[in-house]
């Protein structure tokens, strides 16, 4: 092993070293290859371990926590929900429809490999300015795959998140979120166990896609790794959906031990992992495997990331059962190997033994580390609060606002996904939160995600914390009580002492709204080295939950529904302005601290949604996020194309403000006296601004007012984004 | 009345379906693999939407060539009734049961959304549920969905009255605007000469209770399963 | 022996994907584009040796499967140097 | 100036959709055949008369807009009786 071969793995010295030690000589090339796949940040997650232990993971629900492909939770009648979220940036930046495609299958995978079936999907992208290069196609590409694929296969992608900010011109991201419904007892594992029970092999034959794909996913992005690009890996939705059905049915039979997808290193950290989490040795038969092409030597086998395919450990004698059901399904499958109890892998291909490596020490003395950290040197400039200039012409402000490519519906995007599909979504993308209902119960699911990587730039720990509380607040108007939180924590390279920081106190934050507000963390993701010449991404910990609604028939909706409905805003705004929509859209300018995130207040808001949404007397409930009141307000009346005719007690810049545990609801006029007294119970301030009606909303604050058509600006709001990016 | 559910390698939207007649309907109905040869025992069949082999090739091409295909040709021609929606449809016109073709939308993206459809024709057990001209809200969510055919073969189908949904606006119009694939005189469903074959591209399945906020599909499924109980009392008493 | 076979839209019908790309050539600034036909393309290796018979299961995979012959006409053309 | 240009998915990668014709054509008894590929032919008109130019403009094309080229390969052809 020449130095160089070690370095371009990845590998540092001391790391080669250690695998020296644990060998008791120096590792073959498929050794070699094995570990820096195992040994990657991408799979060892050794510069973010230390501090994802800081995530409050438990919690009464919780029957799986971060450790498993995903996480579970107990759902009530019998039903577990299962769900994780996954980066796919690096892949989506260099060939976007196959990327983001490719996302959405891996995730759906880790989902339905635990004996769940998926039943829905969001992802959350971030893009770069629409001008800058490339750009449009890659935001083309990426919604044309993650449509592309979701369709194909037949689970309905009903919300997610967007974003447009020049920090990601050179490193989009492209997080993707699946959630699965199981029966409580039906949850497998990728535990193996059973020395002679025999390894399997089940779906797309290996070809040299993705080869070194997890390496790929820890180093920082430059001209030279165009060069290094391994082959792009290309989906194929349709063996997907037959290997899920195949999966679900060969779980219904009693021959499954464990089964795990191949996901990034392919078969080397799906063996690893199995065995690992099991205590057990396993040995595998290369030439049994099936492949695409001629020629593959072993460790391009072994780091193959091929797409769609699965490891199963079964019972043995009872396999037969198995290859059954996959060739029912017109799969490939295949015996690669069984497991062993000597506590070791060992790998073979054309008589000799290519790899011999003892799992436990691999996996147990992967590296760690606590990285350097400090605060980056612009912060305290950055943190300076604003001046924060009044509006010429208020009502301009607010469309030109809402006519952002920030700020513009979203709609484009997710009429390019089947939403519908399966029959189960009462809310889908539009709303705060997506509402799903479960077949055969009175309950619903509600799901979103959020993070304002602006707001995490001028304070990680504000901002994780505002990610969770706004989370819990977009679940809160569907009248949602959260049972727990995925991530997907998007940084750049962990090397760099200030993204390290950034890091610690996103996670910190992060757990500060998940301990307040009593949401477990079940799973998550690290994507690093986001940057591209040495330029980091904002800290992007994109934050997903779920959570259930008791009666999911008594859900309100997020905009205006009857003329005469009276609108109350719900919670105190500080006149906050950093990091600001108002300031970022129309002054670009992106300074002050962030708006402070009071958990307390948040929660007394959440209790208060929730129960008016279980007593049925919500109509409307929106919160306030970007863009503030009068944002939430324009936004409530583009639904139903409703006017509304409001006085509100503050100047017009409060308008604007950010101020967080805050809501608009909407009730019936016999319903205000009642409403007001439950707020007041909940200990949240209510102000009943006016009345839903007409065709203008208008707006009276103590210094000017707002009159906009609300079917003109709905207009111009629904269309802004197809125009900004030219399609 | 009895249905069955063809589920294709790729068939997505078969348990929507399924839960209709079963758990909406309180109908028996049975899901039937692609390589069923025997059908006899369903008053209906539904081809189902998804994207039966990936729709790779053509849509529906690669199923239209499945050993139940021909069960289907059977069924239809012994005057059973056959449904196929979305994907369905277009295995229906692969496999040549009715005339056309569907290819890519006009926006040459994924469509999903709410459309109008006016209701060209109540006299098939397919549409005995609604009233004459009834404009309806139905979702679509396809790909292929813009049905093509010569003049000719067009003029036949209007001739023939074979024309069953139209894509219009909210008042019952036919516009450019409103029809969301670019199919060929707004076409969204047609039939049969002898009308025992509908496909349609919308998704009636998907709207038929209240709490998904939409039920204008019901009447399909309610309209069928009266007209089909009809004639299997007509039969019994004859 | 290898065969290539082209599929593509018939005249008469609509051709959104030509259209599509057309137009798209303009935005992008390329001139003296009059005419787009976008349609598909197969290379199939036969283990047919005898040009004629390949030409007739060609024909034959043409009539059943590649192209759906409502709305598209086929071609199939043996290539050189496939006969080995 | 008539041409056609050729698009297919680069060797080493997979192409489902040629995966799946010719699992098709298996299931319907269809023999001999044992590879399919499946990629994509546009037949461009050109208004370039000289077909140095025509083939500089097509591959301006090719690049821009036909292929892919992380995951396709390309080929331009001038059609023959094309050059009036
Ligand atoms: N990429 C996307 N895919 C699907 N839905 C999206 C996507 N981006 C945004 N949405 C949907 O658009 C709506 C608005 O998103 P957002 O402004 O992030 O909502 P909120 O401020 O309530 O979190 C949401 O319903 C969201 O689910
Ligand atoms: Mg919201």
């Amino acid at each position: 092993m020449t130095p160089d071969l070690v370095a371009s793995h990845g590998l540092t010295e001391d790391e080669y070293g250690n695998l020296c030690d644990l060998l008791g000589r120096e590792p073959t090339f498929t050794e070699l290859g094995v570990t820096s796949a195992l040994w990657s940040e991408h799979c060892s997650y050794k510069s973010s371990k230390v501090y994802l232990r800081e995530f409050p993971t438990e919690g009464p629900r919780v029957l799986q926590g971060p450790g498993e492909n995903a996480g579970v939770v107990d759902v009530g009648y019998g039903w577990v929900a299962v769900f994780k979220m996954e980066s796919h940036n690096h892949p989506s930046f260099i060939e976007p429809y196959q990327g983001a495609a490719t996302g959405v299958g891996g995730i759906l995978r880790d989902v339905f490999t635990m004996g769940a079936r998926p039943v829905a999907c969001m992802d959350a992208l971030r893009f770069g300015a629409v001008d800058a290069p490339r750009m449009r196609h890659l935001v083309d590409g990426v919604v044309r795959g993650i449509g592309g694929y979701g369709n194909c296969v037949g689970i309905p992608t009903v919300g997610g998140e967007t974003g447009f900010h020049p920090s990601y011109n050179g490193n989009i991201l492209v997080n993707a979120f699946a959630l699965g419904l199981a029966r409580k007892e039906k949850i497998f594992h990728a535990r193996a166990s059973g020395a002679g029970n025999p390894v399997l092999y089940a779906g797309s034959r290996t070809g040299r896609d993705g080869i070194h794909g997890a390496t790929m996913a820890s180093e920082s992005f430059d001209a030279e790794s165009e060069a290094k690009r391994p082959t792009v890996q290309v989906g194929d939705p349709f063996m997907e959906k037959v290997l899920i059905e195949a999966c679900l049915e060969a779980m219904g039979t009693d021959a499954i031990v464990a089964i795990q997808d191949m996901g990034a290193a392919g078969l080397t950290s799906t063996s690893f992992e199995m065995a690992g989490r099991g205590g057990v040795g396993l040995h595998l038969e290369l030439d049994r495997i099936p492949l695409r092409e001629e020629g593959l030597s072993p460790y391009e086998i072994m780091l193959s990331e091929s797409q769609e395919r699965m490891l199963l450990v079964a019972k043995r004698g009872r396999e037969e059962a198995l290859f059954e059901i996959f060739e029912k399904w017109g799969l490939e499958v295949a015996q690669i190997g069984s497991l062993t109890e000597t506590g070791k892998a060992v790998i073979h291909s054309k008589g000799q033994v290519v790899a011999e490596i003892p799992v436990g020490p691999l996996t147990d003395q992967a590296p760690m580390y606590r990285r350097p950290v400090s605060v980056p040197a612009d912060l305290e400039a950055r943190q300076v609060a604003p001046e924060v200039p009044l509006p010429e012409n208020p009502s301009q402000a607010l469309k030109d606002m809402l006519c952002s490519p920030e700020l513009a519906s979203r709609e484009w995007i997710w009429r390019q996904y089947d939403h519908t599909v399966r029959s189960n979504t009462v809310v889908g993308p539009g709303g705060d939160a997506a509402l799903l209902r479960m077949k055969g119960t009175p309950q619903g699911l509600a799901l979103t995600c959020d993070v304002n990587p602006i707001y995490c730039s001028l304070d990680p720990r504000r901002g994780g914390a505002q990610a969770v509380a706004e989370a819990v607040r977009n679940l809160a108007c569907v009248g949602a009580e959260p049972v727990g939180l995925t991530d997907c924590l998007n940084f750049g390279n962990p090397e760099n002492p200030e993204v390290s920081w950034q890091f610690r106190e996103c996670v910190r934050g992060i757990s500060d709204g998940c301990r307040a507000l009593e949401v477990p963390v079940i799973s998550g993701n690290v994507s690093f080295y986001n940057e591209n010449e040495g330029q980091s991404i904002y800290p992007t910990p994109t934050v997903a939950m779920v959570g259930v609604v008791p009666k999911v028939e008594n859900h309100p909706s997020s905009g205006f529904v009857d003329p005469g409905d009276r609108v109350i805003l719900l919670g105190t705004d500080h006149r906050e302005f950093g990091g600001a929509a108002y300031l970022r859209l129309l002054y670009d300018l992106e300074q002050g601290r962030p708006p402070e995130v009071d958990l307390e207040r948040e929660g007394h808001l959440a209790r208060l949604l929730r129960s008016g949404v279980d007593q049925g007397i919500l109509k409307t409930a929106h919160d306030l996020s970007e863009g503030g009141l009068a944002v939430a307000l324009a936004e409530a009346c583009f639904s139903r194309l409703r006017g509304a005719r409001l006085k509100f007690s503050g100047g017009v810049l409060d308008l604007f403000s950010e101020s967080q545990a805050r809501a608009v609801v909407g009730v019936d006029g016999s319903q205000v006296d009642g409403f007001l007294d439950l707020a007041d119970r909940f200990g949240v301030p209510a102000e009943d601004l006016g009345e839903v009606g007409g065709s203008d909303l208008h707006i009276e604050t103590e210094e000017a007012s707002l009159i906009l058509d609300v079917q003109e600006l709905y207009k111009e709001w629904s269309t802004a984004l197809p125009r900004a990016l030219g399609m | 009345m009895k249905a069955g559910v063809i589920v294709f390698p790729g068939s997505n939207c078969d348990h929507d379906v399924y839960h209709v007649f079963r758990h909406v309907l309180g109908q028996e109905v049975e899901f039937l693999w692609h390589q069923e040869e025997d059908l006899a025992s369903c008053d209906l069949v539904v081809l189902p939407g998804g994207f039966s082999y990936g729709d790779y090739l053509r849509s529906g091409a690669l199923a239209a060539l499945s050993p139940v295909m021909a069960a289907v040709q059977r069924h239809a021609e012994r005057g059973g009734l056959v449904l196929g929606i979305c994907n369905g449809f277009q295995i229906l016109l692969e496999a040549g049961l009715l005339p056309g073709a569907l290819v890519p939308n006009r926006s040459l993206r994924f469509e999903c959304r709410d459309v109008w459809l006016r209701v060209e024709r109540t006299d098939l057990p397919f549409t005995s549920g609604y009233k004459d001209r009834d404009v309806v809200r139905i979702p679509v969510a396809h790909m292929d969905g813009n049905f093509q055919a010569s003049a000719s073969t067009l003029d036949d189908l209007e001739d023939s009255n074979q024309v069953v949904f139209r894509y219009v606006d909210e008042s019952g119009a036919v516009s450019s605007a409103a029809n969301p694939n670019g199919s060929a005189r707004n076409i969204a469903g047609l039939t049969n000469a002898e009308g025992n074959v509908l496909g349609m591209m919308p998704h009636p399945e998907r709207c038929v209770e209240e709490l998904l906020g939409n039920t204008d599909g019901l009447a399909l499924f309610s309209g069928l399963i009266r007209e089909t109980v009809g004639i299997l009392q007509q039969e019994v008493a004859s | 022996m290898r065969a290539r076979v082209t599929v593509y839209p018939r005249p008469e019908i609509l051709d959104p994907q030509g259209k599509a790309i057309h137009q798209a050539l303009g935005r992008i600034g390329i001139e003296g584009v009059e005419k787009v036909r976008a349609g598909k393309s197969f290379e199939i290796d036969l283990s047919h040796q005898d040009p004629e018979e390949a030409t007739k299961v060609l024909e034959r995979i043409c009539q059943k499967l590649l192209a759906n012959t409502v709305v598209e006409d086929y071609e199939v053309e043996l290539l050189p140097g496939g006969a080995g």
